[in-house]
């Protein structure tokens, strides 16, 4: 065990999987010799020369077509998007291409491809360095969505994607890269993927956020712990595909539930939980699901504080369930 | 106009064969042995007479959807200059290509349907095959995508030391999408072992050549990305063969990629749902007859004292009836089952996809609209 | 009035306006001179010329990105995407330009875009000519989302887009472009944005769709009143902003709802509508709101009769609410 | 490796003076008069005393992020060239011209901050300037965005019958987009009055010019464009000026785009959160500098009789001094409301922002944690 950061978790893992298995490519803008410009690929120029940590041109839907280019002939890249801001140019590569591949045809050509990409809001980075583009991958079938929270899942999670064969969108919180730290496993230890993480038990309401959300919903659950209400507080860690089980087994329980995002309100990734739960357990829910999320507005700048989730919202709508 | 625009699109093109099929004073004919000679007649009446026959059978309304290649026959024998372990991102158009690598006529008229022996299961529309066991790469609608994979495919072939290299098809319209540019501009980079093969036919559905780009040719963009351009004859097989060799040669010994333009000429409709009437003079197409790729590829072997009347009444005839039964099961076999929209999403299916086949499955089955 | 399709309501309406405001621009492949492959934009370019009707080259990306230009500058441009599918490429110029515009200039460049675009399975179109990409759209802040469903709104309300100052995605269902027929006004008549249609009056289950999926609601209704059930029938219209009291209004009333769209589920717009709804009127929902939408695969060929919803399966669905 | 490619990069560039500020023989000058002459030095100097004072502010973590444009002053003047009515799409980089247009040292410091009286309402990170009034258009952070907009502008200039043109500024990295294609093949078809001005200084944050593209120069992808692309000296005011007049003229006359590559370098870091020394050769920079381009003018100015030691204290103390007031008022400003958050997102505020709007200001402000 070490204490790292989720920078720190990422390349450890990079570095596993690199060293384990031949096929793992990196590539990006930035990611070769300076490492990243979040330093995520460190090292691994060094260690793995420039055949395998690929330096691109500024071009995001060449680094994802490429990169299915290379999955398709058996290749496993991680291709890295600086930002998430900054994936729309290769939309069409992964909502046409990459997530169709194996179906369209036929199950010939599988198309492991894990994307890296830092998003969210908190380090003042404004419209385009701020974005949580989540639901609209999360809409696209043949994709998964995978969001850790800490330094240990961050590589365990990371780890079980290098390992499958299917694309994974890997989005990792850049507002906790390095002040979320946790002991990780320095060796090879993998997470699931699918499987939500019941971080702490409650009776009176749940908690489901992900990502930099997920330190904010604790905070909430700390307030209201002083005010006597227990929250049970749910890391969902997959987004697709979620795991439905450990979420309608703690609505069955709370009778209410909460979820936090930074995404807009409007068809962001909380409306799919919300619909989700009530199909399944609206007979068990007390009062409505809350949403706490970003506005239905670009990210803004100088008042990101005042845009993005905080526990005071949050404990504002657990407030809201409980009085209903 | 349009003649101008014909005459200029030959201008300085390369090639083996005249209009005649006479071989070009001082043009390096490529080695090609007799019997390969013969294949290639066969693969190019192939498509041909499969065309002819789909598109029979779309206007009778027996078939959803169909694109032609004829006229354009000759560029997509290309692949002649690639070994089996290349690889090749096709477009819709070059249905040569796949018979040359050996897709199988009924393989091809099953997709057409999608049936349950469509080796892609009945989930693409007609002419996006995809067959992994000869290095053909599944073809999707969104034109261009294909051409920064194959560069991706180039290069993990070189970082794994083979000698192998990719070829990718795409129509000079979609030169025009970002696509083409940071494929080439990647390619170029990396000097992946990757062959871009523009087939320049003067029309993207109704939009002219000249209003696709200002170049003056398509060769001449290679430039922008420190790569040789090439402009050959599109309707000259030996040609094509000849540019495609020099450029395997070029990324096998890790001398990066080639663009070739072939000049061509689509003849037709842009698809079954096409008509050009609407938009292209009804001149034009026969301005472009005496080009015919197989016309000149007959007129070759002939000279050659390898084609005969009998050999290609043989070859029409044996393809003929291959298609006629193709099509007989093709139409009757029977469609992919319902369950089947469910899988190959994923591995394995997660749950969600699991809930959606069994509320479809506890549902009475939809008759198609389509009929069979 | 007079009988038209949804293509002959569009082009009417196109005409119309370019006729009356000069800055109005058409541009798109192949929109010119032949009219378009859907032939919405047919006669255009011979009544207004090749300056104001502009075949482009090939590229999603170039077509937005330039009519992005030209409304900055005070043109009021309508670029034709041929099928929702290929709009990708232009997917960053939507999102991150088109949309942020006027917020991040601070009000100084408005951008009154009006993407034309058709959309919708039902046409045999397999992957590619089929998808309903919607609910990404809507979750973009700064962008508004119409969508007719009849001729006679598919006119009213694109002469509305094309009359106020913000971007617009119209989405056509292209699977009744000409299959829909009815009166439309040939003069020049208006329908307002953001309020949706109440096409049938019932009180015992809300029916909530848009585009294609109108009829099959209706086909559903019919059904269903054969069986005592009085189902009230609601076109959408406009997704954002979408006419919230309306629908609560009748779920209030029926105290069930069943939405339906194409799209698959997962963070499809449906999502959305239950979460918005049970947000406001939770208390008056007897059952959960049921969704009836495509399936979590890609848009498949042979099978789409089985993928998209139909009547039956709309029923089905009434039936559980009112079985719950 | 690194001084190669710096001296190939200055093969065969267009010049009006040398590295010392003289006039190169044969070369046109352009014409312009003294007092503007001295208007665009004074411009020079403030983008180079603003950088400084603004990275000195940042280092001290009172102003959250900042670009420098120091030693690349010069190519931003190509906006000499144009006309008021012409329009200008910016990347991040060409501070000078904001201020030749008629920015002012004010906005731009307000800008950075944020506050009330920062022209875009505190929306958009430091650097991210908009001022419509002087047809300067909004910068966003993708880069290469702005390409096709900026053609689409010259469309409407065109179709509207004016004489007027418009210009783009982009980096050599942002050439690898695929928006950079889309709107060279759209102004060439087009024929639109656009300029494109590539800023090649070099590096686009760590990765070198030589791996972003292969071609030999970045002028040389006007080709396959059909458009003319000159390689001009980017630290030479007058070659740059000159350049753009000659492709302003061209555009004017309804002879369409013209790409211009303008030869610089980033003599520091990418932005303020660079440390180029992680991927630098930290000699090459050196190399560069006497090539800088606010020595060459001054150099040129003096030959002129027109530069003076007591000029530039003149100059630079004024800017100072203005700098220093609008720091003041820009760091005590109030900050933008927060109901101002929920503006603009459309011309009017639909009834769901209004309702998130309502429920935030029903909540205690949050206090920002970067104090002001
Ligand atoms: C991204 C995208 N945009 C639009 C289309 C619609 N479309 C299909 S084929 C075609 C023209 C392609 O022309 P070209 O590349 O010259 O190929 P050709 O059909 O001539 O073989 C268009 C516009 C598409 N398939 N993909
Ligand atoms: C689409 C996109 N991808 C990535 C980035 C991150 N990024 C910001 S600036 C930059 C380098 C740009 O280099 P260049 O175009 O040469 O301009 P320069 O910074 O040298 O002026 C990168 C990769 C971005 N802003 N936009
Ligand atoms: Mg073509
Ligand atoms: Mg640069």
């Amino acid at each position: 065990m070490a204490t790292m950061n989720i920078i720190q978790a990422v390349n450890s893992a990079l570095h596993i999987e690199m060293a384990r298995e031949s096929k793992v490519v990196v590539l990006g803008e930035d990611v070769g010799k300076f490492g990243g410009v979040f330093r995520a690929t460190s090292g691994l120029y060094d260690q793995f020369g420039p055949d395998r940590v690929i330096d691109t041109p500024l071009a995001e839907g060449g680094i994802i077509g490429s990169a299915i280019g290379m999955a398709l002939y058996g290749m496993r890249p991680v291709p890295e998007i600086q930002f998430a801001d900054f994936i729309f140019p290769a939309f069409d590569q992964i909502v046409n291409e990459l997530a169709k591949f194996r179906y369209r045809s036929g199950g010939q050509y599988p198309c492991p491809v894990v994307i890296r990409t830092p998003y969210g809001g908190g380090i003042r980075g404004g419209h385009y360095h701020s974005q949580s583009p989540e639901s609209m991958f999360a809409h696209v079938a043949g994709l998964q969505v995978v969001i850790p929270s800490t330094p240990a899942d961050a590589k365990g999670l990371l780890l079980s994607c290098l390992r499958q064969n299917d694309p994974v969108l890997f989005m990792e919180p850049k507002r906790i890269y390095r002040a979320a730290r946790g002991e990780v496993d320095e060796g090879d230890t993998t997470i699931p993927l699918g499987k939500a993480n019941v971080v702490r038990e409650g009776e009176h309401c749940t908690l489901i956020a992900y990502g930099a959300m997920l330190s904010v919903i604790e905070e909430a659950a700390n307030k209201a712990a002083e005010q006597g209400i227990r929250c049970e507080v749910i890391d969902l860690r997959t987004l697709v595909p979620f795991d439905v089980e450990t979420l309608i087994a703690s609505v069955k329980k709370t009778g209410r539930a909460v979820v936090v995002h930074e995404a807009p309100r409007t068809c962001g990734y909380g409306a799919e939980l919300v619909a989700s739960i009530c199909e399944r357990a609206m007979e068990y829910l007390e009062a409505p699901i809350q949403r706490v999320t970003g506005f239905d507005t670009p990210f803004p700048y100088v008042l990101e504080h005042e845009y993005l989730p905080n526990a005071d919202r949050v404990l504002g709508a657990v407030r809201e369930t409980l009085e209903w | 106009m349009v003649a101008v625009q014909a005459k200029d699109d030959m201008a300085g093109l390369r090639r083996v064969l005249d209009e005649e099929g006479k071989v070009v004073p001082g043009a390096e004919v490529p080695n090609i042995p007799e019997e390969d000679l013969v294949r290639i007649f066969e693969t190019l009446l192939t498509v041909r007479v499969m065309d002819e026959r789909m598109m029979r059978l779309q206007r009778q309304g027996r078939l959803g959807f169909y694109m032609k290649a004829i006229g354009e026959e000759a560029t997509a024998l290309a692949v002649y200059a690639l070994r089996g372990d290349d690889w090749v991102f096709p477009s819709y158009r070059e249905h040569g290509a796949w018979f040359w690598r050996g897709y199988s006529i009924e393989s091809y008229i099953n997709q057409l349907f999608g049936n349950v022996d469509d080796p892609v299961k009945g989930r693409q529309m007609p002419v996006h095959h995809s067959a992994s066991e000869i290095n053909m790469v599944s073809i999707s609608s969104p034109v261009g995508t294909q051409i920064p994979q194959a560069v991706g495919t180039a290069q993990a072939m070189a970082i794994e030391g083979t000698d192998r290299c990719a070829l990718t098809f795409f129509g000079e319209g979609t030169s025009s999408t970002g696509e083409f540019h940071v494929a080439m501009n990647f390619a170029g980079v990396a000097r992946a072992p990757v062959i871009f093969l523009l087939r320049n036919n003067g029309w993207a559905i109704s939009v002219p050549r000249e209003k696709q780009t200002a170049a003056k040719t398509f060769a001449s963009k290679a430039v922008g990305y420190g790569m040789p351009g090439v402009r050959v004859d599109g309707n000259d097989v030996l040609a094509v063969v000849k540019a495609t060799e020099e450029a395997a040669e070029r990324a096998r010994a890790g001398d990066g990629p080639t663009l070739i333009e072939a000049v061509t000429y689509r003849v037709q409709g842009h698809s079954s749902s096409d008509d050009p009437s609407a938009y292209r003079d009804p001149d034009e197409p026969s301005e472009w007859e005496l080009r015919d790729p197989v016309n000149r590829y007959r007129a070759y072997l002939k000279s050659r004292g390898i084609w005969s009347e009998s050999l290609e009444t043989e070859i029409t005839e044996r393809l003929n009836e291959r298609i006629t039964k193709a099509i007989e099961h093709a139409t009757t076999a029977a469609m992919p089952d319902r369950e089947t929209l469910f899988e190959d999403v994923y591995e394995s299916m997660p749950w969600h996809i699991a809930e959606q086949r069994d509320a479809l499955l506890s549902q009475p089955p939809v008759k198609s609209p389509h009929g069979h």
